[in-house]
């Protein structure tokens, strides 16, 4: 009971903040946190990355391995994209299978991979209908202080450009890196109090009435959106955090050039 | 992934004959289950859809109550036989998240503070599945909410957009879906003009994402009515 | 505690109804509620069949996929009979894996069928010892209002009559139906204050004690019992409810065989 | 399905030596557990079965618990080495349903009444199986009741027939189960002379039927003397 | 509660016994209670044993089936050991899939198993990097009167020297019989009060504050241990245990090799 | 099982340059996360794992609350990409052993009667893996708890010796480990000079064992200062 009463007294006080243009952390309403991007932690994974945004802290790890091919797709590779809200990051995450928020994390990443076609999946057939490579893209987080999202789509596409393919150890021969045709960069916003607030914290997460992600490539389109929450968006509103949107993404993608260059 | 050498628009129209901003035919049937508070089934082109509400009632375990308000809970679930591949029964990632998601579709005109202490259950089941399965449960829950009693300010309407062969066109089925660019199920609460469901898979420029957000929301205005109607006839039955 | 109330009175009313003759809805003890057959209403399925007795209703789907045999039976395809409860048709079922009620339906359904021989199970070897076809019977209940499996083994062997083998979709070739050998037809029965019931509805199920089902084959034979609940039967009675059931299955299949030719 | 050629019956005999109306060597030790508040190891042929009885003892979780009698369990589990192909541990379909059955078969001796909110759990482990392992295991879990000191009506004894080339025979082994044309395990109260579980597979007409059911019922009553006479051994040794 | 108080109480009795270097059943500290072994008592088993160590009874035994080797080991079989704690053997174990009890149990006694090199692996391979034997030693737990982990090892020792291989049943040929190379013994002790007890009985597990199992080969050599509960142990404490336990180890060594002369 | 060939030992050095009695590169860093209650980031050579702390807290459910203590729960956890063979997730028997070993590991230094009913969490991630990571994680977790505040007698300090080669060697990396002859992890209370945990895997004589022991306790004097040294800094930075 005590810590339900913390939650209004959080949400109350984000809310007032918010209503006179304020963030928790002094930031502006349209600004991210600071970021930081540094590849290839992890010696066994084939490509790794740790994205911190503010306090949220993300692992991503890229595994290859061999497979068969889906039916309908003889001749591509496969990715699974997982994620764990493991216990160890947030005192609301609890042990045991994936529930629905691990899920949707997964598949939001998921998504943005997919619709860009990040990955030349051709690429990644070895014996079409017998044998192809499976790229396991695994998102661990470390400390949830808000945003999972933005930092785990960072996370994942830098570790895809930083992974070596294992040929040697399955005895193969080929290229050794992967085909990376496209950079997606999700930009996350929420409502609280009729503003749009970009990379929401934690408690601002939990202030607010509803959410959106989207997706953009390098060319300004789209190819991933999901709107979060049980609260109801108006449609100028969504006009408006698309464009909020692809403006933060032109800036998140100057970041991550940035850093990959010195990182990788 | 696009099949070679298929061509979904010929001559302006789609392959099923419709126009681009054409819904498929929509059947909708209240009350048709006898042991569930409220029910409706719904088919859109070869959708087929069943929905069933209980509730408001007693919430176990208890410890998951709200003190101030119903819990809703809502179970997308695949018959195994409603797709070409047997499905395996039991949740899978998939509707984990489409659960997930039409829940907080609805979410917004459920007047949960009538009922603390209680959980108000929606379970959908696809029986027969052609592309906008997600939408379709939300409209045929939207109904049987209304069914079962359960107190709402409105309700919801659902239906997908997206692109194919370079054009966005209204309410894919299942080829358009399997080969085209993007896809992107919306729901909203018509008469206040808001979205409380948005995904997009696929890719589409921001001027194309604009007006596919803009049929979809005539769409809905479309199934509004169809949802009305439904529901008048039911009662004046009764 | 206000439902378990309910549940006494509801017991009790059915139970005073009975012993005066009489059921809830108006028929006879021995009769049937009114049976409605419809097959052929999934188009994914290769067979189907939908069923109505009263307001309980079931949709039956056949799939079928290849496999490899059991190695016991190199020669012989496998049959799969599965229930799903799914809490859409009861306020009792719940969501989840398998119940003990669910296994029960399945397991009793499967009996019949594979008691009675009503596959021709060798048509559906490919390649001995290798490749045979899958038969997945499942048995969807949309609405409970007693005696499932009466309706469920209707509606099974409604659908293998409908199916259609998909050969092409696999690139083989061969005959495109089942041969279906056999028809069964499954009585149920409850005994409630030494009255026997056939086809109990909800509220009869929870005032019996005890209960019977058994599968009749198109010469009379029996091909599958099962009793039901912790009330105890006497040999006489059961001998009783053989013979009604013996009769009511040749009433059913004859109800069935028109159904079967017009909406077949 | 049968193998090809197998005669199961040869000048009158079954394959084992068996007479049509004869039991398989019966062997019954009660009291075999230390830590079970009631046991009884139970061999008839090559089945070997081992129940054990814990309660009446507080039932968790609460909310399951039944205000005005106790609660029986029983689960029915075979051991991974008791069958010729290693089983998987846990539970699986077959399980499910025996332990279902089972129970159904006891509850009528029970006077739970007499233990309202408790649970009594039955546990059954086939220890080596030879067909007829769910009847084995009734009647060891009747005797480890009784062992645990729980009120009963009476004992519940329990055996199968079936038919083999042509023939009912009473008690198959695992040859004439695999290669038979039915099987029908019942469970009854011998002093009451009434069926408490009826199961058939296979096909049978009404007159084999009803043949088999008294054969079956006149086993039960032999079967009910020796686990009398354990019972009784045991509490003299006492 | 009334039944944690008895807890207590028992407790205290064990602990006040040993202090007076007695124990609840009249034995010295370092002995033994009486060990029962029969062999071959499965049949449908390849291999089986039934070990009482006073109350305490466990059976084992072994199946063969066939697999693929593991990719790092392609010309060895593979042994899976599995415990089961059925809720029939103490008021204490609970149906369900293997919690840490049980785990822990199995991986000890297959520890012994594995680290003495008791079975000859590559004489199980078939077919290099195809076929090998998967040997399941399964321990099955039939009354749990305390130190399970001694009962399980010798029951799993004497399963594998009792194995048939099923060539025949799976249509080869070659030796029947285990190639059983070691024959590894565990001791456990606890520590109660300051005292070091041989083989103890469930209230004396309860009683203790930490416990060790020490495995020794014939030759004297140590091939496995497992420390257990929260108690903490003295570097001299423990080499007291290595010291008494390798003299138990021989007794118990000769009292398995005169009753599997008999019994096997 | 040894490569052939493979020699762990050359002129006296390991094949990564250590002596028999040395450790891999340690480094600890303390508060490393913003949620948890207490963190340690801990590498030893190249395991890097995670240690959290949450609680004391409300424990659930309520009937597996002890009255009169706390209950201290651990979950060692692998990522996925933390070893060459991605691991799938969730738990499996290596890491249900090695939590259950790791919490006793513990226990004796955690004044747990001081919060009855409360639940003390511990979770411990590894993020890459090169032998050793159980060792690892409770040395992760012992400082994690001291940065949560927990109430303790002492630290547990943790690590490994084996056996390569024919030499007891301290504090195994994978490749040692692989091609080994015995691997026995440890953990113990400095101060108190007491064993916490003891494992061993593989053959040792009784006096390599005895040399191996006072090996590794030796080690964990070591490690123990580094982990004070650690606190020490994290609370003066304050």
């Amino acid at each position: 009971m005590g810590l339900e009463i913390m939650d209004d007294v959080k949400r109350d006080y984000v809310y007032n903040l918010v209503r006179g243009g304020m963030r928790e952390d002094g930031r502006g309403l349209l600004d991210y946190r600071e970021i930081k991007l540094e590849t290839g932690v992890i010696k066994k994974a084939e490509g790794s990355a740790r994205v911190k945004i503010g306090n949220t802290e993300v692992i991503v790890g890229v595994k290859l391995g061999l497979g068969e091919p889906f039916p309908d797709t003889p001749d591509k590779g496969v990715i699974i994209t997982n994620a764990e809200l493991v216990p160890l990051a947030s005192p609301e995450f609890e042990p045991g299978p994936p529930n629905e928020d691990s899920v949707q994390l997964a598949r939001v990443v998921d998504r943005g991979i997919r619709g860009s076609e990040a990955i030349d999946l051709g690429e990644l057939c070895i014996e079409e209908g017998e044998k192809v490579w499976i790229v396991f893209i695994d998102i661990h987080v470390l400390d949830n202080d808000g945003n999972l999202v933005d930092a785990a789509t960072l996370g994942a596409v830098a570790s895809l450009l930083n992974t070596r393919i294992p040929n040697e150890r399955y005895g193969l021969t080929g290229k050794d890196t992967l085909d990376i045709q496209e950079r997606p960069v999700a930009v996350t916003m929420v409502e609280i109090g009729g503003e749009i607030l970009v990379d929401p914290s934690y408690n601002e997460e939990n202030a607010a009435a509803s959410g959106l992600t989207v997706i953009f490539n390098e060319d300004g389109t789209i190819s991933g959106m999901q709107k979060y929450w049980s609260g109801s968006i108006g449609e100028e509103e969504i006009m408006k955090m698309v464009e909020i949107g692809a403006e933060r993404a032109e800036e998140l993608r100057r970041e991550f050039q940035d850093q990959i260059k010195t990182g990788g | 992934m696009k099949e070679e050498g298929i061509e979904l628009i010929k001559d302006g129209k789609r392959l099923d004959g419709r126009g681009f901003d054409e819904l498929r035919p929509i059947k909708i049937e209240v009350g048709v289950l006898k042991r569930a508070d409220g029910s409706c089934y719904f088919e859109m082109g070869d959708n087929k859809v069943i929905a069933a509400v209980y509730g408001p009632r007693e919430m176990h375990p208890r410890h998951a109550q709200d003190a101030k308000m119903a819990v809703l809970k809502y179970r997308y679930n695949m018959a195994p036989f409603s797709v070409e591949d047997r499905k395996r029964p039991g949740p899978d990632r998939r509707s984990v998240e489409i659960s997930k998601i039409s829940r907080e579709a609805l979410e917004p005109v459920i007047l949960k503070e009538y009922y603390p202490k209680t959980e108000i259950d929606v379970y959908v089941e696809i029986l027969q599945s052609d592309a906008g399965t997600r939408t379709a449960g939300i409209n045929a829950a939207s109904v049987a909410l209304a069914d079962a009693g359960i107190p709402m300010r409105d309700l919801v309407s659902s239906v997908a957009v997206g692109k194919i062969d370079g054009e966005v066109v209204l309410d894919l089925n299942a080829v358009e879906d399997n080969n085209g660019e993007a896809d992107m199920p919306i729901a909203m609460i018509v008469r206040r003009n808001v979205i409380t469901s948005l995904q997009m898979d696929g890719r589409m420029t921001k001027d194309e994402f604009k007006k596919g957000l803009k049929l979809a929301m005539n769409a809905c205005r479309q199934i509004y009515e169809l949802q009305r109607t439904a529901l008048i006839e039911r009662y004046s039955e009764m």
